[in-house]
């Protein structure tokens, strides 16, 4: 009968065979969100060009599900401009996953959540280089 | 894909033997016990055998046996049922902080219902100290309650001492037995508690049967009312055939408790040191010359250990982190926490419980799955040092 | 010798479909529904399943379903459950004298910790009447407790309209319909109670396993604490084939509710006559038209019921004398002394009570052997008239 | 298996053919003892003659037990002296239905105390009648 999957199969497969683990040497973002005493720790890396992100690569501490959700949002943001990319709702991520357990919603939101902080420290970062080099121009 | 079971310590499955006996039961004694007629006798005098066995196995008199419909519901017998029956002695509980949680809510409750609790820490090794013990016994104390072993961990607590204490204070000792029967010897004649709980199916009995030894001559006030089943203490139509399964499953494991005691520690130690061996930056749970000879709870540094169960699940092999639990409760489990586990460890905790059905192939098996499941988690890790630096 | 069983009210014997789901689940699932491999999700799918069929049976949601230890702990959850809840609105509670012990106990019980208990009388007839229901509540009454269908006569209360008063009067309502269930219909849809009490061994289930209907909202105390299971209210590792049987046995009570409710009418309607015309001096208990379709309560004057019980049982016929209980309360039955039955008549009171596997021959046989055994006592009898003076 | 036998194969016997069933016509004694709302009554009924118990009946409502110990106690008193049956007690009658239950107990105690009732009332008519007798030895 019934042993219900605790998981789909695309969960499990990118469970299985993460895309993108790993670190970026030198990102133009990086998003940690999570906290490990809690069970959850994500971390994202965001290469970006002309708004655009050419490469991305995530690291879990967790549970197959918030594996899982790394994975895929990684897949999902690849080639993205950062508006695309930030709208991706955690529930967009499930989707994609084909859906995950209830108990499990709340890893999708460590993807929603790594994200934009990548993209938002991308952000204020090139916000600070702007300053820095309308500075520079004053000085000029 | 045959599927290895290392959870033992969260239920065991049905023996044979003991399937036998229930389903004989079930197909011939139609009665209830509580009838005078013939089905009713019958129904009676399997109940009254079964209570003779429970009772040898832990060395108690058949009368001392209260049959309940759980180990969570014998806990809260105990701990309810002498709390509200000795009110007027006192109201001051001393317990410790790595009882399970039919234990440990059921204090909680009683805080809420005007009594005061001591929840003793336990040491690195989660181990309770005696001394500390008898330090808080109050005047107004009316019961001292430590388990004999842990689920989670496998320590065996010191509770002939603490048992020691309480009589020379006259203070009603209980002890959670729940892991201990089956696994390692437990008699009321060397420990002299004056109740302790067991339940049938962490030693392949059927779920959904307990037993509360209550000493002759203890009170305790009932949890449910409604006729003169188990001498008032448990009303209620028996559950006959889970209480003959629970009295085969003892004469069993009693039977067997040297030879498979001896059997499943050898197992467990070379699980022990294969991890050890083949996994790097692992600690082990737990007082290593107090445990339980089934039972090893070890921290993988980095990961966490639902990961670690889901890569084991791929490969067929089932253990658990800490207790049976639902994913629910985030936080890292109580016990390991007591033992200063650090959260992030403590998160990367897995418990092997073996049982009966286990063999050194299997065992074998799981440490090469296991090193190759740790390794590849580690891989992914924003934690650890090679990877994520 | 065949023997012949007339005691269904006070256990069925478990059923053979009902047997093979659960030994193929004792056989084939060993994991506890509380573990998140695939040996505790298996478990969980079992529980679950049988969840839904239950609550179907009664026309609630699976959510509203909790499993409790049996028929006696549902009662106790739901008058303790709610009496503890509810203590700050008040301390009041309606009830009739009738009842279960499983229900009259409890309300001892209450009394002794403070809260007020109305007992409400009976008609001769074995009826509450809706009217004194509705006179007895007060503003702080916060249970009213009647049963469905009484274990002894098989009188059916009038829980429709006490129910509707309840609801108007906003004060829960629970009902004891353990011995309604799978005999006549019965639907929380219709009745809408706020509680409902339920026990598999009733319906050819398993015993030790119980059901408590708590309708979406309702909150009660639980009696045990120590974890999540059952929404909190009953904590403690599931009784998984036994809540698989239960399952099994609601379905197929609810298939054949008709068709065996009818067989079993006429059966104990055959009973009825055949004793009436056999035998002189025999007064019927109970509203002949609010009766469980398989249950008959005959008083035989001069007469005491347990020389009757051994009588028939000497002839291989097991029936009982009010409900299953042993003899060491020499009290008549207290659901007859509610109904006015003086106490010699409600010493000579025998209760059949058909089930499945009760035939034609077997109650021809019965009022044969009945009528020889009836006879035979009275002869012996200092009050028989012919005999005695 | 253990399907214990709620009574001994003599109880059994002495319900299902219970001796001495009745009343006397015109007895010597008669003892009453029970209370029909609490389950048991014995009525035991004797015939008298030089201090010998000649006849003995008795009627039961009662349980198994109760009638069983009423035929038992008709058949140890048959034929004895008053005094040797007033010494009867209630554990000789129920061993010699070679025991009763436990709960059972107290039947035998209405063998007993009928027999001690019926007796004593035996004797309270002779000391009536003898004081009958010595007023009439006066009055001579
Ligand atoms: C130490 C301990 N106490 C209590 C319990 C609860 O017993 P049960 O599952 O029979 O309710 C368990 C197991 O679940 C246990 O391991
Ligand atoms: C009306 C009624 N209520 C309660 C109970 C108690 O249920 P259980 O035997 O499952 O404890 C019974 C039967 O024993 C009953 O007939």
């Amino acid at each position: 009968m019934n042993i219900e999957a605790p998981y789909s199969d695309k969960v499990m497969d990118h469970f299985n065979n993460p895309r993108n683990v790993g670190e970026i040497e030198v990102p133009d973002g990086v998003g940690m969100v999570g906290n490990p005493v809690c069970g959850d720790v994500m971390k994202l890396y965001l290469k970006v060009k002309d708004d655009r992100i050419t490469d991305v690569r995530f690291q879990t501490f967790g549970c197959g599900a918030a594996i899982a959700v790394g994975s895929m949002v990684t897949e999902m943001v690849k080639g993205k401009t950062l508006e695309e990319a930030i709208i991706i709702s955690n529930k967009k991520v499930a989707e994609a996953l084909d859906g995950l357990p209830p108990a499990k919603m709340h890893c999708s939101l460590l993807a929603e959540d790594a994200l934009k902080a990548a993209i938002e420290e991308y952000r204020a970062k090139q916000e600070g280089m702007a300053d820095v080099q309308s500075e520079h121009h004053q000085e000029d | 894909m045959e599927k290895i079971y290392l959870d033992n310590n969260a239920t065991t499955p049905v023996r044979k033997e003991v399937l036998e006996v229930m389903f004989d039961l079930y197909r011939g004694v139609p009665g209830n016990p509580s009838s005078i007629h013939f089905f009713g006798r019958q129904a009676r005098g399997y109940v009254d055998e079964a209570r003779r066995k429970v009772a040898s196995t832990i060395g108690a008199e058949p009368s001392e046996i209260i049959f309940t419909g759980g180990g969570t519901e014998a806990d809260n017998l105990a701990i309810q049922g002498i709390a509200f029956s000795r009110q007027e002695k006192g109201n001051h509980i001393i317990t410790q902080a790595t009882e399970h949680n039919a234990v440990l809510h059921v204090c909680r409750f009683l805080e809420e219902q005007g009594f005061e609790v001591t929840y003793l820490p336990v040491s690195r090794e989660g181990l309770v100290d005696p001394a500390e013990v008898e330090r808080s016994i109050r005047p107004e104390t009316i019961l001292i309650t430590v388990m004999t072993a842990n689920n989670e961990t496998g320590v065996i607590q010191p509770v002939e001492e603490i048992g020691e204490l309480a009589r020379v204070h006259r203070v009603p000792f209980h002890t959670d037995a729940i892991q201990a029967l089956g696994k390692i010897p437990f008699s009321v004649q060397a420990l002299k508690p004056d109740l302790a709980s067991f339940s049938a199916h962490k030693v392949y009995g059927p779920k959904g049967v307990g037993v509360l030894y209550i000493r002759s001559g203890t009170r305790v006030r009932p949890l449910v009312y409604g006729g003169h089943h188990e001498g008032g203490n448990r009303p209620g139509t028996e559950n006959v055939a889970g209480i003959v399964g629970f009295g085969r499953a003892c004469e069993l494991a009693i039977d067997e408790l040297e030879t498979e005691g001896e059997r499943l520690r050898l197992l467990r130690d070379r699980l022990r040191s294969g991890i050890l061996e083949k996994i790097p930056n692992v600690k082990r749970n737990g007082a290593p010359d107090l445990l339980l000879p089934n039972t090893l709870n070890m921290s993988f540094e980095f990961v966490e250990g639902e990961g670690i169960l889901l890569g084991l699940e791929t490969e067929g092999i089932a253990a658990s982190t800490g207790s049976a639990c639902t994913s629910d409760e985030p936080e890292p489990s109580h016990v390991l926490s007591a033992m200063g586990v650090p959260g992030v460890l403590a998160q990367g905790s897995i418990r092997f419980s073996l049982g009966r059905e286990n063999t050194r192939k299997e065992i074998d098996y799981t440490i090469t799955i296991l090193a190759g499941v740790v390794r590849r988690l580690r891989e992914i890790s924003p934690f650890h040092p090679e990877e994520g630096s």
